[in-house]
């Protein structure tokens, strides 16, 4: 089979110079490939149509019920876009599930670690609080958020909780789904009402998209921690009898 | 604004699945139960969708009531809706047809919300009208794909599903370059938008081709478009059957899908005979290399997968007959010659790999110089591969059939012989590696007493098989009228 | 029922009676010998009835028709003309016969679900290949008649059937492509092909003269192979390896004259007999069939296998077709059109006969058939009803073939027709007239290689036995009452009046 | 322009680099840095064309997309991550 990227050469002595010789023609390819598109790049900036979607974006924030203009397309204008991707973080977790049992944790963390992590994680949550509401009108918003509470879960694995501190495998699969639930039966409810899928009356925009990026915080938060714990929770793995970890 | 109502289906087609992938993941003890009912209920969405299109014609929705040029769009015409019905159909036949595979509770609870968000990125990217959203869908569709893949466990399909993974995010961010020129240059990333842009803008040529390289670029890496192909075998041959019957059959489809829409859509301006040419010749040394890899291979589904890169070779045949055919009855009958071909292969290889699946239960092992006493124990499952494999073959009365007889006859129309031969020779090859393994069913071997023994598996691989042989070579007609062609005599 | 109710579904029912009784054989349990039995004779007698409702309605001169779009511009046509009656007729009649016959001939053996199975779906390819109303229909029944036949040749399950169906597939599945691209090709031409009367092809400008040779030729290469026209022969004589009941109907009637049919339709019904001629396409086919007529009995006369003999005298003899359809003038086409039905019932008697020799005693060769007359004196009896009618002895069948083929010749001034015919039954004789005398003649061995009694008071089982003696004495028949309405010799004038416009 | 033209050209340089280390480099770790820094260079674009000047706030749309990219690029280098710890426990069992 012919595998550019892949490949294993036998022949090392000839191998190598042949190899050199590609690298070559694949720089100078690359190369002209690089300074051919910034030209193309500066022909599009120079000559393209452009405010874009700029004004007309802002023009109509006051309308999507937050102020924050990226939040308004996130969550408003393109929120379909931000409801697949919650479904592609999701899709990504499920596989890392799929691959095997979690791998076992870290050694449980001496005093002077447990001690700082039992401050740093509360100010990551409270932190992931203030992300998410402060991303109405300013930068942040839930993947903020839910990242700052990913790291929560990543510094008590480091610590020695192999479970990172997420709660039980029910409970976990039902926070993971919650983002897109809650993201989803919100478009349906708009849709069965009238107004259309993700079509946000003006009026309750600004509540509606608060309950989908809280839940999107969650989703965010345990999948990023989960992720990284990197397998299914082991207490549903017959291979892996030990008992899962209880939160702190 | 358009009634919710009408529009409903459109939604529904990507919601549906995508709440299924949802309960599966949090119910996994129901996770076949949930399964099927989202199967049930996803196709019946797609059939009313395409119910919907073919009274109305094409559906548009802008999504949250904003400009078209602020929101994202979804559309369903002609070629969506066929592909869309296309692919729920099948998948709901895989999904019938997994119902019954998968023994082990881990996998059932692995196999099931992975699937769901497979069909939803499916629906999504056939449906969308909005070329970031289609970047989201495609991650969305490789990654699910790719843990499905790997589903197997052993090393071979690890290795293969992480390359096809890695491969795979290589080709959507070269994809996304290409939407940033675009974005770049007409400030839009509404397909209908854009494709008005376009052609309103001929001083920007340079960059909209630069952008049509690039996005056809990395979408040809994951349609598998020689010599881009190498990660597809490895990949499709060493997945769960269902897996590997939705990866050949649909996953590929949809990256072809996309590189369809933009050649038609959005870069029509751009696109010229010399483009044409080139993929066409991909596309025929796809025809050729994975036809005769195919006759090579020693294994069942290895075969299988050869011949989904060979067949996804013919389609790009299509698109220099396309450039070089003026609007009128022959360039229509080539577009849903086109599709019908795109749409039998889907029924086709859905069931050919089904059918292998069962083979290889049945076996212990798809080593097809070892298959004949298995495929003569089990004559369903023969009788489907042989179905299926005389329309990958494109026998009459197969669809493909069809779509081969409409392409050689634009080809001698238009000058462009040459491709005729390409066919003639990928057809006598594929013949040759069919019966290949159709000749083991015939031995010594005990009768079997029935003719089927496994209902919940061969029943979704005979149909599947019987759909693209006997029902889209026979009654093709109302795919026109779907795509809203009118065809006729040419 | 009124005609107009019938005549748009009749070619269809006749299709489909073989079609639905096939699919539903499959889902028959292997043991369920009974139900297999009656969906196989029910089928085969309704077909033979519709096909008497199509016989009267095409002697009244309705039109028969049944058109389906499968696309735009693509069009199945099943239609009924005297000339596809006589292929329809011949094809249907000898189904049943050969399903009796294969009901005895498969008792106790393995796989009989998909035996006949696929064996009704032979029979409904080439029904639909009789009335394929246009070329495409025509290429689609062509190429199925390949796929159902395939099983059939593979059916014994032994490397010597699996590579005998290989070699088969190789020969036929090419020679359906080229026959596709030649279809598609003429397709871009003119449009849609209907076989019409006379040929569609007359008002093309001379500027496209050039093409039509050359679609002539891939068209002829596709048909060629299933007539087994030399070079193109090589398949026949490997599928021998298949059941005698295969042997009989499928490479003795609907194989081989499924190419030999296609051959005429498209030198009358497409080109047209006088633009082919002006073409040149009619020296270059007589030419070809002449030489196959030689060299097939040469070859025959080397065979000491039975069915291989046989096999050769079939590659011979259905080229008479093509040399019928090659000559300028009616009376050439009645002896061509006629012994597309003659060749078929003399060839399916001595297949059965020979079936029923390997079946009975575990004769296979020609140097074992000492004193089987008087083992088996129907059979062979049959046998020489057979044999002697292909070489040409009157009053039997192939007589008349050869009378009218002669006679073609002189009309149309062409001598050296006689000369092939003379040499042709020269050879006949000469690998026919052995066997007879063997049979006759010889005294009987000790001992039969493999002797079956099947405790019954004839020479062997009922089923196995009346089934050559009936085409036997239909061979008798069809030479005695020739020119009996309804005859074969009568409707093949009937065909040569409609296509000269006499 | 000559600011966006920079750090755009910047991030096409990046695209460029990234897929050269893609193809050159064995190691999967360095192959999932490559396409996230190829990733990278996409974004830069993006974020490039969102700069209207000073005065004028940027284009949000743009910024929208590039958040949406990130958590999708985060997404797959975690699957293709573990998929090749899967890969590396399994040549440590054999």
């Amino acid at each position: 089979m012919t595998d550019p990227t892949f490949a294993t050469r036998p022949d090392p002595a000839r191998a190598a110079e042949r190899d050199r010789d590609l690298k070559l023609l694949l720089a100078v390819l690359l190369a002209l490939l690089g300074v051919t598109m910034t030209a193309i790049y500066a022909l599009a900036l120079n000559a393209g149509a452009a405010p874009r979607l700029a004004d007309l974006a802002l023009a109509r924030v006051p309308q999507t019920g937050v102020d924050n203009p990226v939040t308004a397309v996130l969550l408003n204008y393109r929120a379909y876009d931000t409801l697949m991707e919650l479904a592609v973080l999701l899709a990504a977790l499920l596989g890392i599930w799929s691959l095997g049992p979690a791998p076992a944790g870290f050694q449980r963390s001496g005093p002077v670690l447990a001690g700082m992590v039992s401050w740093v994680v509360p100010l990551l949550i409270v932190a992931g609080g203030y992300m998410l509401w402060v991303g109405g009108y300013a930068p942040g918003g839930a993947f903020q958020a839910g990242a700052l509470l990913g790291a929560a879960g990543v510094i008590v694995r480091l610590a020695g909780d192999p479970q990172a501190g997420l709660p039980g495998e029910a409970a976990q699969r039902w926070l993971l789904v919650l983002g897109v639930l809650v993201f989803t039966l919100v478009g349906l409810g708009l849709m069965l009402f009238g107004a259309g899928f993700l079509t946000y009356p003006p009026k309750l925009a600004k509540w509606l998209i608060l309950l989908i990026e809280s839940a999107a915080t969650l989703a965010i938060g345990v999948a990023l921690a989960a992720a990284y714990v990197g397998g299914r929770p082991t207490a549903t793995s017959p291979l892996d009898p030990r008992p899962s970890a209880q939160p702190k | 604004m358009p009634e919710p109502a009408m529009t409903a289906p459109l939604v529904l087609c990507i919601v549906l699945p995508l709440l299924g992938a949802l309960f599966a993941t949090a119910l996994p003890g129901r996770a076949v139960a949930v399964g099927i009912v989202t199967a049930l209920v996803t196709a019946a969405a797609a059939v009313a969708l395409t119910l919907a299109v073919w009274e109305q014609g094409t559906l548009h929705l802008v999504l949250g009531g904003w400009e078209p040029a602020l929101a994202i769009a979804l559309r369903a015409d002609g070629i969506a809706t066929a592909l869309v019905l296309m692919a729920n159909l099948v998948a709901l036949g895989i999904s019938v047809y997994a119902s019954g595979y998968f023994q082990d509770a881990i996998r059932i609870r692995s196999f099931w919300p992975l699937w769901l968000l497979l069909w939803a990125a499916l629906n999504g990217l056939f449906l969308a009208g909005d070329l970031f959203n289609l970047y989201v869908m495609l991650e969305l569709l490789g990654i699910s794909a790719a843990a499905l893949g790997a589903l197997t466990g052993n090393r071979e399909a690890i290795a293969a599903n992480l390359r096809y993974l890695l491969v795979g995010l290589l080709g959507s961010i070269t994809y996304l370059l290409g939407v940033a020129f675009l974005y770049t240059a007409h400030g839009s990333l509404d397909i209908g938008i854009l494709a008005a842009a376009i052609a309103a803008n001929e001083q920007l040529f340079a960059v909209d081709a630069a952008a049509m390289t690039l996005m056809i670029s990395g979408l040809a890496l994951k349609a598998a478009l020689f010599p881009l192909h190498f990660w597809l075998p490895p990949a499709h041959a060493n997945a769960p059957a269902p897996v590997s019957a939705a990866l050949s059959a649909l996953v590929v489809k949809a990256a072809f899908y996309l590189i369809l829409r933009l050649w038609l859509d959005v870069f029509a301006p751009v696109t010229g005979m010399a483009a044409a040419m080139l993929l066409a010749l991909l596309g025929s040394a796809a025809v050729l290399w994975g036809s005769w890899r195919a006759l090579r291979a020693a294994r069942l589904k290895l075969l299988a997968a050869y011949s989904t890169v060979a067949q996804i070779g013919y389609l790009f045949l299509f698109l220099p007959l396309l450039v070089a055919t003026p609007e009128g009855p022959a360039r229509d009958n080539l577009l849903a010659a086109l599709l019908l071909m795109a749409v039998t292969h889907g029924f086709a290889k859905a069931g050919f790999f089904l059918a292998a699946g069962l083979v290889q239960t049945n076996a212990g092992h798809d080593r097809i110089d070892e298959l004949g006493g298995t495929a003569q124990r089990l004559p369903a499952t023969t009788f489907a591969i042989a179905l299926a494999g005389s329309a990958l073959i494109g026998l009459p009365p197969s669809g493909s059939f069809i779509g081969k007889w409409l392409l050689m006859q634009q080809a001698i129309a238009t000058g462009q012989w040459w491709w005729v031969v390409v066919i003639l020779a990928g057809t006598a090859l594929a013949a040759a590696y069919v019966f290949r393994v159709l000749s083991r069913a015939f031995g010594l071997e005990p009768t079997p007493l029935r003719f089927i023994t496994d209902p919940r598996a061969e029943v979704p691989a005979l149909v599947l098989a019987l759909v693209s042989v006997a029902v889209l070579g026979l009654a093709s007609g109302p795919l026109w009228t779907l795509l809203g062609l009118s065809g006729a005599d040419a | 029922m009124s005609w107009d109710a019938i005549d748009s579904l009749l070619p269809v029912a006749i299709v489909l009676s073989s079609l639905l009784p096939g699919v539903f054989i499959f889902l028959v349990d292997e043991e369920n010998h009974l139900l297999r039995t009656v969906l196989n004779l029910l089928g085969a007698v309704l077909k033979l009835a519709l096909v008497g409702l199509l016989i009267w309605g095409v002697w009244l001169g309705q039109p028969i028709e049944t058109r389906i779009d499968i696309a735009p511009g693509l069009t199945l046509v099943l239609s009924a003309d005297a000339l596809s009656v006589l292929f329809v007729t011949l094809s249907s009649v000898l189904w049943l016969i050969t399903t009796v016959y294969a009901i005895g001939y498969l008792e106790h053996s393995p796989n009989r679900s998909r035996f006949f199975g696929f064996f009704s779906l032979c029979v409904s390819a080439t029904v639909g290949i009789a009335l394929a109303g246009n070329l495409i229909t025509f290429v689609i029944f062509y190429e199925l008649l390949t796929l159902a036949t395939y099983p059939l040749v593979a059916h014994r399950g032994t490397p010597e059937a699996t590579r005998g169906a290989n070699i088969y597939l190789a020969y036929t599945l090419s020679g359906g492509l080229l026959l596709l691209v030649g279809a598609v090709w003429l397709r871009t031409l003119i449009g849609p092909v209907d076989f019409t009367v006379g040929g569609v092809l007359s008002g093309l400008p001379a500027s496209m003269h050039g093409q039509l040779v050359a679609i002539f030729a891939l068209l002829l290469a596709g048909l060629g192979v299933k007539a087994a026209l030399v070079p193109l022969h090589g398949w026949l004589p490997q599928s021998m390896v298949a059941p005698a009941p295969v042997s009989s109907l499928l490479h003795a009637v609907a194989v081989v004259k499924a190419g030999a049919f296609g051959i005429v339709r498209v030198v009358y019904d497409v080109y047209g007999v006088e633009l082919a001629y002006q073409l040149g396409l009619l020296g270059a086919l007589g030419l070809l069939a002449s030489f196959t007529i030689v060299y097939g009995s040469v070859m025959a006369l080397a065979q000491d296998g039975l069915k291989a003999r046989l096999a050769y005298s079939t590659v011979s003899q259905v080229s008479y077709i093509a040399l019928g359809a090659s000559l300028l003038g009616p009376v050439a086409t009645i002896g061509g059109m006629v012994h597309l039905v003659h060749q078929g019932i003399m060839k399916i008697t001595l297949f059965f006969c020979a079936g029923n020799y390997a079946e009975t005693l575990g004769v296979h060769k020609v140097s074992q058939m000492d004193g089987v007359g008087r083992r088996m004196p129907l059979t062979t009896l049959a046998f020489t009803v057979g044999a002697l009618g292909m070489i040409g002895i009157p009053p039997i069948a192939g007589f008349v073939s050869k009378w009218y083929l002669g006679l073609g010749g002189v009309t149309s001034g062409q001598y050296w027709v006689l000369l092939v015919l003379a040499a042709s039954t020269l050879l006949n004789a000469g690998y026919f007239l052995p066997i007879l005398y063997r049979a006759w003649f010889r005294p009987a061995p000790a001992e039969w290689p493999k002797e079956h009694h099947f405790g019954t008071r004839f020479e062997t089982m009922g089923a196995l036995l009346w089934p050559p003696v009936v085409t036997a004495v239909l061979c008798l028949l069809a030479g005695l009452l020739a020119s009996a309405p309804f005859s074969p010799l009568e409707w093949a004038q009937l065909i040569a009046e409609r296509e000269y416009g006499l | 322009m000559t600011a966006q033209l920079l750090y755009g050209g910047a991030g096409l340089m990046l695209f460029v680099l990234g897929i050269w280390s893609f193809l050159v480099h064995e190691p999967l770790l360095r192959k999932v840095i490559a396409l996230n820094i190829t990733g990278a260079g996409v974004f830069h674009v993006l974020i490039a064309v969102a700069y209207r000047g000073d005065a004028a706030p940027p284009d949000p749309v743009p910024h929208a997309l590039v958040l949406t990219g990130i958590v999708v690029a985060v997404s797959a280098t975690a699957l293709a991550l573990i998929l090749g710890a899967r890969l590396q426990d399994s040549d440590d069992d054999a």
